[in-house]
């Protein structure tokens, strides 16, 4: 028989690779179980041109997260609903999986689903200036290092820790006469988060004959992963907050929401030791 | 206590009967209109079919998905859409059966409301498929429900309905193996509300599936009286 | 720019940062002038190179990357490949040797006033002038009908505007301008994708470091002086240590073998005399910065590089 | 360009003996004629023809637009110049305030890839942006000689837009160099219209709001014309630099040089491309060659500008 | 071990033979890659030891880019009766950075009876083989060639989904279904 080097195996025949992995209940990054999660690193106020950042590692997969405030002029259907835009960027730096140039459908698409969840997350009256003239705008932008698997849970989490990293300006001036608004240079007032949304992704992979949950893959492990599911916990209600998933038996959707919740009670708790 | 909706439904579970039109379109190879009271999604299916040759799988059929709004231009949301349709249609279509081929289906919904158009979109493509005649594993159909801010469960709400909810969810049911295809929630909701939509739609997603049984017998139904004309 | 970008999720049409208010404007932002002429705001001597941090194997899915930090510039690098060339070229031209393709991009958060995602020509005049001051070192013969793409993300440009941990200097700056800014980020994005190449084991001849130095003319008298590494406020504030800003040079220097691989000039530098004298303390600063700190990240990546464990051979 | 072991062989020694193929030393440029005024729809113009082979059309168009941000893209500026004119007044915290009175020259460079056949069409592309932002950089500097705050209409709204439009007709080598030199013919001949400016204070807001008028048929000179600077791009090939090269010298230099000399013959702006390495000393020598030829250059250039405007008078005689 | 950074001066080339991982610039020899310096001695020239750099992990090792006579591992994308076009995924023992193309022509399949070579008993899309790079080729592959014993199909997944066995240097058995298929079957070294 051939003997082929472990990197030399993975290369040539990634699923079988994987399997003989998953036969033994055991993950290629040295996890034990296939339940068992890469623990997230925070760390945030690295970038001082925001308003608030945050630094977020979970494994290999590092995102950092800035977010910059600027002053728009509200809907008029909601004239004290502020604005908060989040754009996650996986550049071609952080994989050769991904190309230069304009985002592609899975990118996009995360964009779309962090949007959608961060929306509820903050309160968005609180980012009014003056009603139906000024309000906060709040440009989160979400940019991959690294990327190891977990795009969804590392985008939010960064997004989240970045937002209670977030200051603004304690006193801010709208002249009615010209339409500028004046801020104060100190940057001390946090914004109002209502949720604390933690992303939980479980993949589907078949095991001795049974179908069964893989937490947090990777990357790499996308060989084996026949379809995922992201489950959205809020951290300090334990609500829900989103599921988006594929392919999935009922059961396991089930699991995945009673993991999930535990998850983010954890997770929340680190992001609630980040300042 | 009599509930009003507000498009004259009296209860909060009741699904409006699903229109479906087949073969509206000559030109693709099998296409589909779907519609959930005033939104509808047309959808068109071409293939299998040669395919590009950077798309080419070696033992399966490339899926393309191409999903347009009637007004405007496609953004991020359009992408999503288009995600979480491939991905059933992946799970779905018996793409190792024409390797080196491409199967691309094209969705143009009628309404922009919302998720409401997701579970159209779906729907029309699975029938557009059968109406090619694309050999599938099951079949799959898609519903979606709210949560409003009462807390009360509502099963196909219309547009108003869904912009004072709590929570969307559109669910995708598979007839097999009745496990969840797809599943899309946003919002803030509770495990037990969410345990109860799982209910609610894999029950409602059985009525849809009958619907297509129904559109399908008709279908092959007329074929054969054409053949005996 | 005539329709929006679809691909990214968009806020309202326009959004304007805050203008400051009355109060915090009376605060001087010329209060810096009056210096000690001879001396820099961070007490360096004129040939003396702000500290950096670097280090190497940032990006585990790259062949090579590398991380540099000098005062506030904060660039990540990523070298994947080589790879087969894939767009055709003239015929002939693979056989020639293999290329190199630099791609350098700035955070939208990176600025003071946030950056669309649309790539502008100070990023691609970046990218060009790294290209240049990059292929001399390298070997490139060595590697027929392949390329080597180069990814250059600039996590922070400037100074943070006036946060609540940094009020403390009290001093609001007269905001800089990225043009005027993008020679300072020249120098750490060539030192840093050199380190990375390196890190990759792309061979090369040297590896290149970036230095730039600001030259200023005297007040009082007619003549030139020059600063290596200038920080932003050295160069915004223009009137410093009795001198103004004419102009500032950026060099590519391979430091064991003492060649110049990439130069960049802007403003009225003076005779040669003096432009040179600026240009050959570069060379020393790149040495010094070569032996100190390249060196030093290259080596420390090298021992952290462990051979990568995923168990014992596996047969087949 | 792919260059045959022995075509490089004979350009080397042909340098290092300081006799080129065509004849010339390795600093003796070619001679190049300079006619301006060619197109009348444009707000000036001039086309260079070097005996090379090297010709270049230049034409100017003013237009009245917004005042630069960065140095970005016109598309880019154009989009951010808006929000600065709504609040015209935030731009104190993203721009200085000296790129908010004055005008900007946008440059574009077009040349059909069938003229450089030696090279690939997209490398003939990048080669025209790259020239283009060269030429972009240099004229919107401080030193680019211009007196761009002569063309500010109203500070931080409105300025004139000087476009330059550049075509190559043919190409003999030392493209970057006359570029420049018809660039700075055709800004020469360039007449922008007269522009009145009244400025009015309204009572109710306090704002003041101006209000301008382009003349019709009145016009003036571009400021600052004469002191653009030159470039001039020595090519080394083995040890040693040339001008003025032909295709085959600048296939086979490893190492190129653009000084742009200003008017005072001492140097404002230099790059460095190509592949190879240089030593600083031999960078000290290039230099100083390259201020000896921009003296030279400007000399010609003075004098054929001049030419041109002596015909020209009396052609309006 | 001293551990030596590109640029570093290793010695002069009359004392030594550069070779991997080194650059000869004028008469020194300086290191080109990150990594420790080896010397051993040279079989042809007596005088000079042959000096080269060896980088520490996989990761960081040289240019694995296929070059004449290098081994390569690769997937079989299409077969057309002419060629087999190859996937290069790995280069000697090192995973590319990312895939080659290469491809085998029919002359290039076997050292004997060239003429009776038929492609597509040969190699079958998905089969991993292993094959020596015979020249940079074309603008787009690089020509392969498996005509050695130790060259050809390693591994082969039959219809059934199993991985085949190979039962002589030109047939492979399915062990699900018993299905003899052709293929041109590498030979294990160290079997």
């Amino acid at each position: 028989m051939f003997r082929l080097d472990p990197d030399t195996f993975k290369r040539i025949h990634p699923i079988e690779f994987h399997r003989r992995f998953l036969a033994n209940g055991i993950r290629p990054d040295g996890r034990e179980s296939l339940l068992s999660w890469r623990t997230p690193v925070v760390h945030t106020g690295s970038i001082t041109t925001c308003n608030g950042s945050a630094m977020v590692r979970v494994g290999a997969t590092a995102v950092l997260c800035g977010i910059k405030a600027e002053i728009a002029v509200p809907s008029a259907a909601e004239p004290t609903r502020g604005f908060v835009v989040s754009n996650v960027d996986l550049p071609a730096l952080c994989s050769s999986n991904f190309r230069p140039g304009a985002p592609g459908e899975f990118t996009q698409s995360i964009s779309d689903t962090v949007q959608s969840v961060v929306e509820s997350a903050v309160d968005m009256d609180g980012l009014c200036i003056e009603p139906d003239r000024a309000v906060w705008v709040l440009y989160a932008d979400i940019v991959f290092l690294n990327y190891e698997g977990a795009a969804m849970d590392a985008a939010l989490l960064a997004l989240m820790a970045a937002l209670r990293n977030t200051r603004l300006p304690s006193k801010t001036v709208y002249s009615p006469t010209d339409g500028t608004v004046r801020a104060s240079s100190d940057l001390s007032v946090p914004i109002t988060l209502k949720h604390l949304p933690v992303a939980s992704t479980f993949g589907v992979v078949e095991a001795g004959g049974g179908r069964m949950l893989m937490a947090d893959p990777t990357e790499d492990e996308d060989a084996i992963v026949g379809s995922r599911v992201s489950v959205v916990v809020d951290a300090l209600s334990g609500d829900l907050m989103g599921t988006f998933g594929g392919h999935i038996p009922l059961e396991l959707l089930e699991q995945s929401v009673v993991l999930a919740t535990q998850r983010a009670k954890e997770v929340g708790q680190i992001v609630g030791a980040s300042k | 206590m009599v509930l009003q909706r507000s498009d004259g439904r009296t209860d909060n579970l009741q699904l409006r009967p699903p229109t479906t039109t087949l073969s509206p379109l000559s030109r693709a190879d099998g296409s589909a209109r779907f519609a959930y009271g005033k939104s509808a999604v047309l959808a068109a299916v071409y293939g299998p079919k040669e395919v590009r040759l950077r798309d080419e799988l070696l033992d399966s059929a490339k899926i393309e998905v191409l999903f347009r709004p009637l007004v405007g231009l496609s953004g991020t949301t359009e992408r999503l859409y288009e995600k979480t349709i491939r991905e059933i249609l992946e799970s779905v279509i018996l793409k190792h059966l024409h390797p080196r081929t491409s199967v691309q289906t094209f969705e143009g919904a009628d309404d922009d409301s919302s998720s409401l158009i997701l579970s159209c979109a779906i729907n029309a493509t699975i029938l557009a498929l059968m109406d090619a005649g694309v050999g599938l594993k099951s079949m799959v159909a898609s519903v979606t429900c709210i949560i409003d801010d009462s807390n009360q469960l509502v099963l196909d709400p219309s547009a108003e309905e869904i912009k004072g909810a709590k929570s969307v969810h559109v669910f995708t049911f598979d007839n097999v193996s009745k496990d969840v295809t797809s599943c899309v929630s946003t919002g803030v909701y509770t495990y037990e509300q969410y345990k109860s939509v799982f209910e609610v739609s894999q029950s409602a997603c059985a009525s849809v599936q009958a619907v297509y049984r129904q559109t399908m017998e008709n279908k092959v139904g007329g074929v054969e009286t054409v053949d005996e004309e | 720019m005539d329709s929006v970008d679809r691909k990214r999720i968009h806020g309202p049409d326009k959004s304007v940062l805050p203008l400051p208010l009355l109060d915090s404007q009376h605060e001087s932002v010329t209060s810096k002038t009056t210096l000690n002429p001879s001396a820099r705001f961070d007490g360096r001597t004129h040939e003396e190179v702000r500290p950096l941090f670097a280090r190497t194997a940032m990006v585990s899915q790259a062949n090579g990357s590398a991380y540099i930090e000098v005062g506030c510039i904060k660039i990540i690098c990523a070298v994947y490949g080589p790879k087969q060339i894939t767009t055709k070229s003239k015929s002939g031209d693979h056989h020639s040797g293999g290329r190199i393709s630099c791609d350098v991009r700035l955070a939208p958060f990176a600025g003071l006033k946030r950056k669309g995602y649309m790539k502008d020509t100070n990023e691609h005049s970046l990218a060009k002038n790294l290209a240049t001051a990059l292929t001399p070192s390298l070997l490139l013969a060595h590697l027929p009908k392949s390329q080597i793409d180069i990814h250059i993300q600039i996590l922070q440009a400037t100074a943070g505007h006036v946060s609540a941990s940094s009020t403390s200097s009290a001093t609001v700056l007269p905001p800089p301008s990225f043009a005027t800014n993008l020679s300072l980020l020249l120098s750490p994005c060539i030192t840093v994708a050199s380190l990375a190449l390196a890190d990759a084991g792309i061979e090369m001849m040297d590896s290149v470091v970036g230095c730039s130095v600001g030259l200023f003319r005297r007040t009082d008298k007619n003549s030139l002086f020059w600063m290596v590494d200038p920080s932003e406020e050295e160069r915004e504030t223009r009137a410093l240590g009795g001198g103004v800003w004419v102009g500032n040079a950026v060099v590519g220097v391979m430091p064991s073998v003492g060649r110049i691989s990439g130069l960049v000039v802007d403003g009225d530098v003076g005779d040669v005399g003096v432009l040179m004298e600026a240009v050959n303390v570069c060379v020393d600063a790149c040495a010094k910065v070569h032996d100190v700190v390249v060196k030093k990240a290259l080596v420390d990546g090298f021992h952290a590089a462990s051979s990568p464990v995923s168990g014992s051979s596996s047969a087949v | 360009m792919a260059v045959s072991v022995c075509e490089r062989e004979f350009t080397l020694t042909g340098v290092a003996s300081n006799i080129r193929s065509d004849g010339r030393g390795r600093s003796d440029v070619r001679a190049a004629a300079v006619e301006s005024g060619g197109i009348s729809q444009a707000s000036g113009s001039c086309r260079v023809s070097s005996a090379g082979g090297t010709t270049v059309l230049v034409g100017i168009k003013v237009a009245v637009g917004a005042p630069a941000v960065t140095a970005s893209t016109a598309a880019d500026a154009d989009l951010d110049a808006d929000i600065a004119v709504d609040n015209s007044e935030d731009a104190e915290l993203s721009i200085s305030d000296a790129d908010l009175r004055r005008g900007r020259v946008v440059c574009a460079i077009d040349c059909n890839p069938a003229i450089i056949p030696t090279m690939d069409p997209r490398a003939v592309e990048d080669l025209c942006i790259d020239f283009s932002e060269v030429i972009t950089k240099i004229l919107n500097a401080d030193h680019g000689g211009l007196d761009l705050q002569s063309l500010c209409i109203v500070p931080g709204s409105t300025c004139w837009v000087i476009h330059v439009d550049a075509l190559v007709l043919g190409y003999g080598g030392n493209l970057l160099d006359t570029l420049f030199q018809a660039t700075r013919g055709a800004l020469h001949d360039t007449l922008i219209p007269k522009v009145t400016v009244e400025e009015s204070t309204s009572a109710s807001t306090g704002n003041t709001s101006y209000e301008f008028d382009v003349a019709d048929d009145e016009t003036e000179d571009l400021k600052g014309c004469e002191n653009i600077p030159v470039i001039v791009t020595l090519f080394k090939i083995g040890h040693h630099h040339v001008i003025d090269p032909t295709p085959l010298e600048e296939a086979c230099s490893d190492v190129q040089l653009s000084v742009a000399i200003n008017r005072k013959g001492l140097p404002c702006a230099i790059q460095k491309t190509g592949n190879g390495s240089i030593e600083p000393s031999q960078l000290a020598e290039m230099i100083q060659d390259a201020k000896a030829h921009g003296a030279t250059l400007f000399k010609d250039m003075d004098e054929a500008i001049e030419r041109q405007r002596v015909r020209s008078l009396n052609d309006t005689k | 071990m001293a551990i030596v950074t590109p640029g570093e001066r290793l010695g002069l080339n009359g004392e030594f033979i550069a070779s991997h991982g080194t650059v000869e610039i004028g008469d020194h020899i300086y290191a080109a890659v990150v990594g420790t310096v080896t010397t051993t001695p040279s079989e042809s020239d007596g005088e000079r030891l042959i000096i080269q750099v060896v980088p520490k992990s996989k990761r960081n090792m040289a240019a694995s880019i296929p070059e004449v006579s290098s081994i390569v591992t690769g997937k079989v994308l299409r077969v057309n009766p002419r060629m087999a076009t190859l996937s290069i995924m790995v280069v000697g023992e090192t995973p590319c950075a990312d895939n080659f193309q290469g491809v085998i022509r029919v002359q290039d399949v076997r050292a004997t009876e060239r003429d009776k070579v038929q492609i597509y008993n040969s190699f079958r899309p998905g089969d991993i083989v292993r094959a020596e790079v015979i020249s940079l080729g074309d603008s787009r592959s690089y020509y392969l060639s498996t005509a050695k014993n130790e060259l050809g199909v390693i591994l082969a997944t039959s219809p059934a989904g199993a991985t085949m066995i190979p039962i002589s240097w030109e047939e492979m058995v399915c062990p699900k279904t018993k299905v003899v298929e052709n293929r041109k079957c590498a030979k294990p070294v160290d079997a």
